[in-house]
Parts: C-alpha cells; structure tokens; sequence
C-alpha cells in the first residue's frame, strides 16, 4: 500500500542516506574526541524523511525533538550548518555554539527552537497552530516526541488544547521502544500510544515507521485532515533505536544483544532500499554512486564546519534579551555588570 | 491617589459603571484594576496580534477578578478565549503563539498557580532567544495576580515573584500604582522578550488616581521616588510601597526626619542607579519586600547595595519582609502576623535612624 | 440497578443531609461576614456520600478536593471539626486555622491533606497505592477532582504511573459541568473523562453522580477491583453545581437561569429522598425528625467551634520543620531570626 | 583528597571494581559518586521504608550516573524501580508515600528536568506539615545531580537550588566532598522534612576521600571550614569549594595572606553562626556561587553577612558568580567564559584584600 511514487521514494531514500552518513560521521568525531556529545537519528530516518515529504517547509511549523536529524535535512536543512551546530562554532545558525547537537531551529524552515527538556515542544507546536487558525491560513503544525516523552503532563495539556480548540495539528510519536533504558512496558501500559487519541476526541493510528512509504502516506493523510480543518491527529510511529541514547550511553549495560539484533533487522534505510530494488527502481551502480556523492558532501561541508571560528567569548551574554545586554528600545535591560564573566572574558 | 477601601481574595463584581464601555467615564480615576483592563483593550486596539487567554478570562467572566472583563465580547472569541484548567499549557501554548509571531497576554490566576508552568516559563519562554541565536523572539506577557492580605491562606497569598527575577531571559514587572500598572503593562505587550506581570490583588481595588493620555507607557527597568527624603532610603515595591509611605509619614509627624520610600516597579532588571543614587545621598537602606526573607527578592537589591554603597553607608542595610513559613495562613489573626505593619516597619526605621 | 439496602440508603441519605445543612450553615455564616470564604459541596453530596460507604475509614487512603464534605463526614469526621477547620480557630484539627475552608486533613481518617492546586492530590493516591502494595496490604487509595482539573497534566502522570505498577487506586471524577466559568464544552473534546482510561490501559465507567445508589454501585465495584490487586479505575461521576464555585464567585454573571433550573433538578438530595421513599423506607415524619436532629447537631457544633480561641499568633511558624523553628535532632532549622514575625508576633 | 581526572556530562561506566558488590574494597578512597551510592545502600538496609525511584535508576543501569548501580538487584525491583519519563509525577508520587509514611528516594535525572516537579515540591512537599497542622509530615529526599563544567550546554548544566532554598518547609543540601556527600544524604533520608540533595556532576568522579566508619551522619545546617584563613572569607558551595581553595593556596604561595573558605554544605537552611564568625574575624567576605548572580544564593548569604556583620567590616561583601545568562553553553570556549576560573577569582580576592 504506497502512494508514493519510484521518483519520490529515491528522493526518500537520499535523504535518510545523508542523515544516516551525518550521523555516522557525528559518531566518529566523538570517537574522536573532537566532539564531546552526540545524540543519534539512526533507526529514525523513514520517519523524519516521511514527514518532511509531506510538508511544506517554510509553510508549516515543526516541533521537533533530538532524533530529527533525517527531518530537518529533508525539509532543507543544509549539513554544514548540522556540523556547524554540533561542532558549536561561532557561525553555527542553529543556536550560536549553545545548544548541544541536535537541538534543531530554523527560522526559515519555521523549524521552532527545541530545548532538551522532554515534551515541551508539544505545546510549542500548538501555539503555533493556533495562529495559524487565527490567521485563517492553511498552515499546519508537527510536533515529534518519543514514545518516553507521551509520560511528561505537557503532551496531555498539549493535546487535549489542540482537541478542545481544534487546531491544524500533527502529534507524531517515534516510538522506539527504549527512554535511555527504561522499556516501553515499564513506560507505559497500553501497547500504543495511539489509544490516547481517542481520550481528546481526535484520530489515532499506528504506522510502521521503517518503513518509509507507510510513514509517508499515515503522515500525509494527518497532515491534509489539519490542513482542511479537521483537527489534531495523533500517530505513533513505531521504530528502532540503532545506537545507544546517546555518545554519553553505553547500552550494552541493559540492552539484550538478540534484542539489538531484532532491531537491526528492522533498519529503515536497509527496509527502503530493498523496497526501491524490488520496484526495479535501483540496482548496485546507483547505490555505489550515492554512497560516493553522500561521502564527498559530507567530507566537504564537515571540512568548512571544521574550519569555522569558535564563538568569542564576548558572544556568551548576546541575545538574552532582544536589546542585547545593557540598554535598548523598549527600555533597560537586566545588566550583567556585576558579573564575572567582565573580567573572564 | 487613595489607598483603603475592600480588597477581597476573590472574584467581586466590578462596579457597573465601567463594564462593557472599554473606559471608565472621564472624571474617573480609574483603579489598578481598571487600569490594566484599560491597557489590555487599547493594546489589542493598536495590534492584532495581541490574543488573550488563560482561565475563565472570557466569556461573561472576564477572569476571576474581572480584569477582563466584556474583552470577548469586543475583540471576539478567537481573540480572548478560556484555555482548559492547565496551566503548563497556557504557557506552552503562548510560547508557541510568540514563536510564530503573535503577541499573547495570558493569565494565570493566581500567582500560586503558576508553578505547573515553571517548566515552560524557565526552560522555555527565557531561553528562546538565547538557544535560537536570536532566531526566535518570545514576545509573550504571563499576567499574574500575586501577594496576601486577602484572606487567601497559603494558596491565594503567594509572592513568588523571586523565584522569576533569577531567571535570565524573562523581565518581572511589580507595578504598585494604577498609572504604572497600565503604562508597565503596555510597555511589557510590546516587549519583545517575556514579561512576567505581577498585578498585587490588595491593589486591585484599593487604589486609583487620574491616568495620563491613552498612550503613556512607563519603561521597563526604571525605579520610580514614590517619596522624597533624605534621612534613609526603603526600597520596595508592589502593596509595601503604601505600608512604606505611611511608615514615612508617621516618622516624619513624630520627628521629621524624612525618609525616602523607592518603588522599584521593575524588579528584573531592577533600577540599580538609582537605588545608588538615593542610598548614597541618605547613607541609610531598609529593604521591604512582601516575600519570605530568606533568598527573597530583597536579599539581591540589600547585596547590591552593600557592594556598591559601602563607602557611603552609616548603617547596615535592613532588610523587612515575611517570615520564612509557607505562606498566609487563613486565620485573620495569624495573616496579621505575618504581614509587615505600618507599626512593625516604623520602629525598624527608627531603629536604624539611630544606628 | 441498586445493591444498596434500605438501612443503608437511609444512612447514606442521612450524610448527604448533614452535608447540606452544614454547607448551608458556611454560607450563613459568609452572608453574615463571619467567614470570609466557603466552597460548596452542594450538588456532589451523593458522591461523597457513596465514596465514604464503600470505604474502610482509616483504612483505604483518600486524596480528596475542596467538595468533598459529604465524603469527609461520611468517612467519621466531626462537624465540630468541620466549623473549628473553617472558622480558622486554634483547636482546627485540618490545619490549625492555616488553610481556607474544605482543606481537609484527617490523619486518623487516612484523609491525606489537600492544597487548592487542582489535579495534585491524584499523584499522592498514587504514593498511597503504591505503599499500600509494597506493604501487601489491602488498603485502597482513592482520590476525587473536578473535570476542570482532569485537564491538568499531573493527572495524567498519575494515571500512567498508576498503571504501569498497577496500583490500587480509584480516580473519581466530580463531574459538575463547570471550572469556575468554564462550561465542560471548553474543557474537554470528549463527552466524558471516563474514556481516558483506555488510553492508560484500565477500565474507565460513567455513573450518576446524583443518584446515591448507583454511585455506591459503581464505586464499590471499582474499590473491589483495588483491593483485588487487579489495578485502577477512573470513574466520571456527573452530578451538579447547585451554588456558585465559591462565595467569591456570582455566578448569575455567566451561567444561564435556565441551567441553574436544569441543575437543581438534579439535586441528590432530592432524588435520594424519592427513591427512599418510592423503597416505602421514608415519610415525612422521618425527615421531619432528621432535619430537626440536624439542627440540633449543627447548632451544636458551631456553638462550641464559635466559642472556641483564635490561634495564638505564635503559632505562624509551628509546624514548617518537625523540629520547630530552630534546632532539632536532625540538625539546624532554617531560623526565622531575621525576619519581621518576631517584631510583629 | 584529589581534584582533578575528567567528568563528564553523561552517564560513563564506573569502574568494575566497584560493581554489584555493595561497597568499594576497604583500601579505596571511594568517589562522590561511590559515597553517595553508599548512603543509599547503608539507609535501605538500615530502614526498610526506603524505596527508590525515578528515571532510569533501576534495571541494570543504575541512573545515568551510576549512582544507584545494583541496588535494584541487591533490594529488588519493589523497593528499586524506573519510573515513567514525568517528574511531577516522581515526586508526587513520592509526597504520597511519604505521607503514607514511607521514605521515598527519588531521582531528577538532571537538576535542569526538575521544573515539571516545581508545583509538587513547592506547593505540595513544601507545605505538608504546615498546612496539615503538623497531622502529615513529607519525608522524601529528592537527588538532584546539579552543575555545570561537564559540557552540557543549557540543559544539562543548571544550578537551580536557589529557587528551592527560598521556599519554607524545604531543606536544600549541597555537599562539596565524598565524605559530606554520605554523611548528608543519610541525615537527609533520616530526617522527616522534604530534602533537596544536589550533587555537584563536576564532583562525581573528580573527588576521593577515605570515609570514616559507615555510620557517620553529618548534621544538617552546619557549614565546614575547609580552609582557615585569617585575612578574608569565601563562602561557598559545590564545585567551586575547589576552585576557592586553589585560588586560596595561589594567594597564599603569593603573599602569603590566608584566606579563608567556608563550605556551606547546606543552604537551606544555612550556617549564620559560622559565617558570621568568620567574617568579625578577618573583616572581609566574598560569597561565591555557581547560579546566575542575580537574585543568586548568594545573595542572601552577601545580604545576611551586610546586615550582622556591619561593625566590623572593612570592605564591601563582594559577590562572584555566574552571569546572567541562562546557563552554559555548549562551546568549550563559552562554558569557560561562564564559568568562574582560579585566576579570575585570585584577582578578585587580592582587589578585595588591598580595598
Ligand atoms: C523533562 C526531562 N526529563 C528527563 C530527561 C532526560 N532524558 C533525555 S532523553 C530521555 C528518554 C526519552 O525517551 P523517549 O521519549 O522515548 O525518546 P527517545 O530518546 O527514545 O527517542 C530522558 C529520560 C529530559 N531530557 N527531560
Ligand atoms: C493549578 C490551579 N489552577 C487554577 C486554580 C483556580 N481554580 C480553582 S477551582 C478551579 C476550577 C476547578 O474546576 P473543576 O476541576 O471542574 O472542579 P469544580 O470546582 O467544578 O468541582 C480553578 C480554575 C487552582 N485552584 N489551581
Ligand atoms: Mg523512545
Ligand atoms: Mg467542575
């Protein structure tokens, strides 16, 4: 069952390749030592390419949370700018060299900022929904948790307001089964978390989110209910966790090898691939001269992000009010005077 | 300006006079009350990008203490609308509403309720601008009626207005009149940062004075001389700021010696010049806030004055404010306890006269 | 559909009256400007009444809100107790004259104390329950709220964590139709929080709220269930605001004549009393005997809780450590050396 | 004891040695980390009303520090277990087995994720005995692993115990060495308050000490004298202990002026005594601190020192701490910024002692 075109899924498949081989190359700059902390998107990327194919970028809002890196590349997201991020330098667009990686936001891509903080962003992307409601535009909001995250009270507030007001939002779950290493039967004691849609009133449904074209078609088909006034859909999109949570985890401490292997056999890009050769739609040649063309793109946009300054310590105090530090438009701001970052920096 | 009058903790009907018509007639002068509604309708006037919600702040309502009053009847109900009971989502919801461009004025009801929403206003709302390398903007108002003396017990009475102060990224206005309430409040809609508004509920009702043309705004981080003087300086803010004006008189009456009362209106940023300034020429401070005093807002201006008046100072600066229990009790007996007297406030400043 | 006996309908009839006279008693009592608050429990007696009958009293746990009188006064507490509590006086066993009005505590009763946050007291039923299962015993906590406040996220925290340790925990819900002036409508997209039990995995029921009997029914059911080890269940109890939300609302400003008419139609008072009297288990000689029995005790008890102290203004401080307010076997207190009480005091 | 060695923001696997046998070979000088995995052993054998939980603190992992390793094992997964991703309700929860009179032992995976709790700890933890008239009392630790120096950026970093210092009803501990570390958390977990345990993550795996025998309580609100000094007093807490005491030896090898510095140890409630003894001695403090310096812990400490000890001082109390920005950034280059160095503060204590 796929409504997605040979064209479209290749396009697909591209993308979950380049976050696959950022990822992979985001690992190995921890590795070595270059990069003291990444978070990974491996396991994620049919979803996060999915969603990015059915919206408009720069149209709607997203909501995002760390294991987007598939999804911001797919709605344009350049890969320099994610290694300038996770390399925090100064020219990094994302957060100036503050966040740690993956902590997305794009202005132009209307990608809203998202904290570390599980679950925030939920209510984010509802705001953002309902000025598009108030606006009467078509515009749609997506907001992506993990299955750990629906626990947080923020994700109820979050979906029974877009319920009560009926607001052009997409609630996006990317259940992989594991909150660092707590599992999903100690989360939670339904089996989806689909089921608590119908506790606000609104859709509910499970896909496969390894499997691309499924995840294209559930997204699209919630997506289009927002933008025609419909309401809130809640989906959960059920994945794997290839790595440990994060560089800072390691997972083989409470993780069963068999059931690192189940998840192995279910890698989405493996999935996509297959699925593209059995359309007649690839062959080795195209899968070696992507691997070629993602390798140069990657080599050549880490090498410009390496080569960026570090943010000047003077940077460290910008941007905490709109005024900057001192004095501005709408009045005097809280100073920092007495500080002691005056005499370290 | 008149001080006196009924205060209730709750809900009480506004008098008629000023309902529906968006403006009290003329020759009134308006309350604190008044005032703030007023800044609300001409602010959604001027921008429509201004939205308003939070609990029971539409319909016939207009919120609990009507401060809202007939605002979904003239600006309709897409513009001022009831939020469901949640709190964390009046926030969240307003953060995203900033993000994507909108002004939102939410209200929690009362300042004990505000710490569901903890999480979106420290992590969130105060740090949007910094994370984002200034690529979003938060510009969001959290309305908050705060403070006791109204029969409210330990959750109707709360002054948390510190705990906001010592969050970089957020603004935390304390207005303590009805002119600065309104020009603060205006101030604060077309800030571009989140502003925590602290509205104290013994005012809503108990002050008024003539407000200036329609579009005065007041600015954010300025102190205001409430009184001059030059014998000793109280810095204050928000309903301390009467107490601290009839302590004045009264030592004044009994010796003349005139104290200078500083109502700090702004208390993130706080007026540090001219805290200095007054401290400096007095050479003697009293600092009087209505939260318990252990960590509480006027521990920050007593440091700050210490390290920066040293020289000047003729007494150690005295801080008075609640003791450290949680909160107002109901009983009316104990509430009087608790609170910072007229009385209570003039034998500390007499006490530090002779120092 | 009714399990419950006719003595016991007449006891339960007989709380749910001793409710109202002493609710009415407070609102006397403001009118007078004697009490500078009360919250109404009038419209929800049958609830608490029949919460109270199902219940092991200093047994099972209950976590209640501010219109649990009826559940209170069925449970054993003295409405002595009820005006010392509301009248602020020194000998107030709930809070010594701390709290507003309808803050219960009864320690011997396992009435755990309440704030006025609403949606808070259900994480604490959940603490009970779950001590009560490490324990093995077969004590059942139960916890009440409002609608209004179901849209709290602490509420949700409390019923998945309930779930996933499938604890023995009742979640009833108070259902008036109204948070202060916010219709349910504006509340929640769903016709009745009972569905939100699907969405944590335990079974969710609605029952008549004003019909005494019915609710004993469905309440007893789900008490059982708990004490069986088999889990919690979230009941939606619909029932009526008969008064304002509090004596600082007016509630003529927002809420329809035709609804209050509606509302007190739906009186449970009234109902219990027909449907005693449809068992031939009530005349009017009988109410005539209780009402004046009632009197008797109300007057009673006001009379001494009016005559009894103020408390003492040194008692602001007590009670914030075990220790007191300055030294104590576990170490220093935070003093109050500082501050203004002790000038005031 | 040894400072130094690496710490890092994530959970990284302790050392086997260690593992699953309950307690560190005798010879070792256990880590902050190990004292504190220590208490809670010692106080879940001592009482069986302890039980612990929260995010990830079970199963195999132990916390994302480690600090709770095995003990699910060793008491089984009744007493030790995960909790779902949602800190009020860990902490709710926890209000409810406390007042059911059990003695829950939560964890906040990070101090930065304790706003959701924010509403339960200070509206609800806060206020039980108070408002129960001292009919329930809350005993509860909350472990909340704190600081920054570890490369974690805005999220991972905070130092946020200011907030809960200020609020009655709570105690608020903050030990600076392994010995401390235990010695506190079992007077926490003992004590029949609700107590905030931060545990400094910079201190985690940095600081050894041998202890003294396994029953050593260490009172709650007495500070410690790490250094004696009689020409100037830093008071502190946490991590910067450290710092205090190299710059402390740096002016010393310099000069050979003595300064001395004060672990508070507990902030809530805090040593006056101490402080104030010290400081009539060498006439000269300087507070530091690792929040925000703005309405900062210590400006309380700064404010109190101003007040009681006027007469004798002969330079101005003078706060060092962390700017006002909302926390750490990521950058190494930023978070060395932020964070207050040797140097910078052996500067600021030679400006203070030649005021
Ligand atoms: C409020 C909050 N609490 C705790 C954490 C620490 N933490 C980070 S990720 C995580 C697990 C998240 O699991 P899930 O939501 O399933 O997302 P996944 O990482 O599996 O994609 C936890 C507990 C946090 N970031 N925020
Ligand atoms: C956290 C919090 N927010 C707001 C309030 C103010 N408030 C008190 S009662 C109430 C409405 C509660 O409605 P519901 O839960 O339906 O209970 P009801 O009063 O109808 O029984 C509100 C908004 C509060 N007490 N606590
Ligand atoms: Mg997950
Ligand atoms: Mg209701």
């Amino acid at each position: 069952m796929s409504t997605v075109s040979n064209e479209a899924l290749v396009s697909l498949y591209r993308t979950m390749r380049l976050a696959r081989a950022v990822d992979e190359r985001l690992w190995i700059l921890n590795r070595q030592g270059k990069l003291p902390f990444t978070v990974s998107c491996q396991g994620h990327e049919a979803i996060g390419a999915a969603l990015a194919h059915v919206l408009r970028p720069g149209h709607d809002w997203v909501a995002p949370y760390y294991r987007d890196l598939a999804l911001v590349l797919g709605l344009g997201a350049s890969v320099e700018d994610v290694f300038l991020h996770a390399l925090a330098k100064a020219t990094d667009p994302v957060s100036g060299g503050r966040q740690m990686p993956a902590h997305w936001s794009f202005p132009t891509l209307r990608v809203l900022t998202t904290s570390s903080v599980t679950g925030t962003q939920t209510l984010h992307a509802v705001g953002a929904a309902l000025v598009a409601k108030l606006k009467r535009s078509d515009e749609v909001a997506v907001t992506t948790l993990g299955e750990g995250a629906t626990s947080e009270g923020e994700f109820h507030e979050a979906c029974n307001f877009a319920a009560v007001r009926r607001l052009p939002v997409v609630f996006v779950v990317e259940s992989n089964g594991w909150a660092i290493s707590v599992p999903k039967r100690e989360q939670l004691a339904v089996a989806s978390v689909a089921v608590r849609a119908a506790a606000y009133g609104f859709p509910g449904e499970d896909c496969d989110g390894t499997d691309v074209a499924a995840a294209a078609a559930s997204f699209g088909r919630a997506v289009e209910r927002a933008r025609a006034g419909e309401g809130p859909t809640l989906i959960s999109a059920e994945c794997t966790r290839l790595t440990a949570h994060t560089s800072d985890d390691q997972d083989t401490v409470y993780r069963p090898a068999e059931e690192v292997a189940e998840a192995r056999k279910r890698d989405p890009i493996t999935i996509a691939r297959h699925a593209l050769v059995a359309r007649g739609a690839w062959d080795d040649a195209r899968e070696e001269a992507l691997a070629a063309e993602l390798r140069a793109e990657v080599d050549a946009a880490l090498g410009r992000a390496m080569a960026a300054p570090d943010p000047a310590p003077d940077t460290l105090a910008r941007d905490v009010y709109a005024e900057g530090r001192y004095e501005g438009a709408g009045g005097v701001c809280r100073d920092t005077s007495a500080s002691f970052v005056r005499e370290a920096a | 300006m008149v001080v006196g009058a009924r205060a209730d903790v709750g809900p009480v009907v506004s008098s008629a006079s000023s309902a529906g018509s968006g403006r009290p007639p003329a020759q009134e002068s308006p309350t604190y009350l008044q005032a703030i509604r007023l800044a609300l309708i001409e602010e959604m006037r001027r921008d429509e990008r201004v939205i308003v919600f939070g609990e029971d702040v539409a319909g016939k309502k207009g919120g609990v203490f009507r401060a809202t009053e007939g605002l979904a009847e003239m600006f309709g109900d897409e513009r001022v609308f009831n939020s469901p009971l949640a709190e964390a989502g009046i926030v969240g919801v307003g953060i995203g509403a900033a993000m994507a461009g909108y002004r939102p004025v939410v209200e929690i009801q009362f300042a004990d309720f505000i710490f569901p929403a903890m999480n979106q206003i420290a992590n969130e709302a105060a740090r949007i601008r910094y994370r984002s390398n200034g690529g979003y903007g938060c510009p969001m108002v959290i309305r908050v009626p705060y403070g006791g003396g109204i029969h409210g017990a330990l959750y109707h009475s709360q002054s948390p207005e510190t705990l906001f102060a010592h969050i970089p990224g957020l603004k935390v206005l304390v207005p303590g009149t009805p002119r600065d309430a309104k020009g603060l409040l205006k101030s604060a809609i077309r800030d571009d940062d989140p502003v925590l508004f602290f509205e104290h509920k013994k005012l809503y009702r108990s002050l008024r004075e003539p407000l200036p043309g329609d579009d005065q705004l007041v600015p954010i981080g300025r102190a205001r001389v409430a009184r001059e003087g030059d014998r000793l300086t109280i810095v204050t803010y928000g309903y301390y700021v009467q107490i601290a004006l009839q302590a004045a008189e009264r030592v004044a009456a009994g010796s003349g010696r005139q104290v200078e009362v500083i109502d700090l209106r702004s208390l993130a940023p706080y007026d540090r010049e001219l805290i200095c300034e007054s401290t400096r020429r007095t050479s003697r401070a009293l600092v009087l806030y209505e939260p318990n005093i252990s960590f509480g807002s006027g521990a920050e201006i007593a440091a700050h004055i210490g390290e920066e008046c040293f020289a000047w100072l003729d007494a150690p600066v005295t801080r008075v404010a609640s003791p450290d229990v949680p909160a107002i009790p109901f009983s009316a007996k104990l509430e009087e306890a608790y609170l910072v007297s007229v009385e209570g406030l003039v034998e500390k400043i007499e006490a530090l006269l002779a120092y």
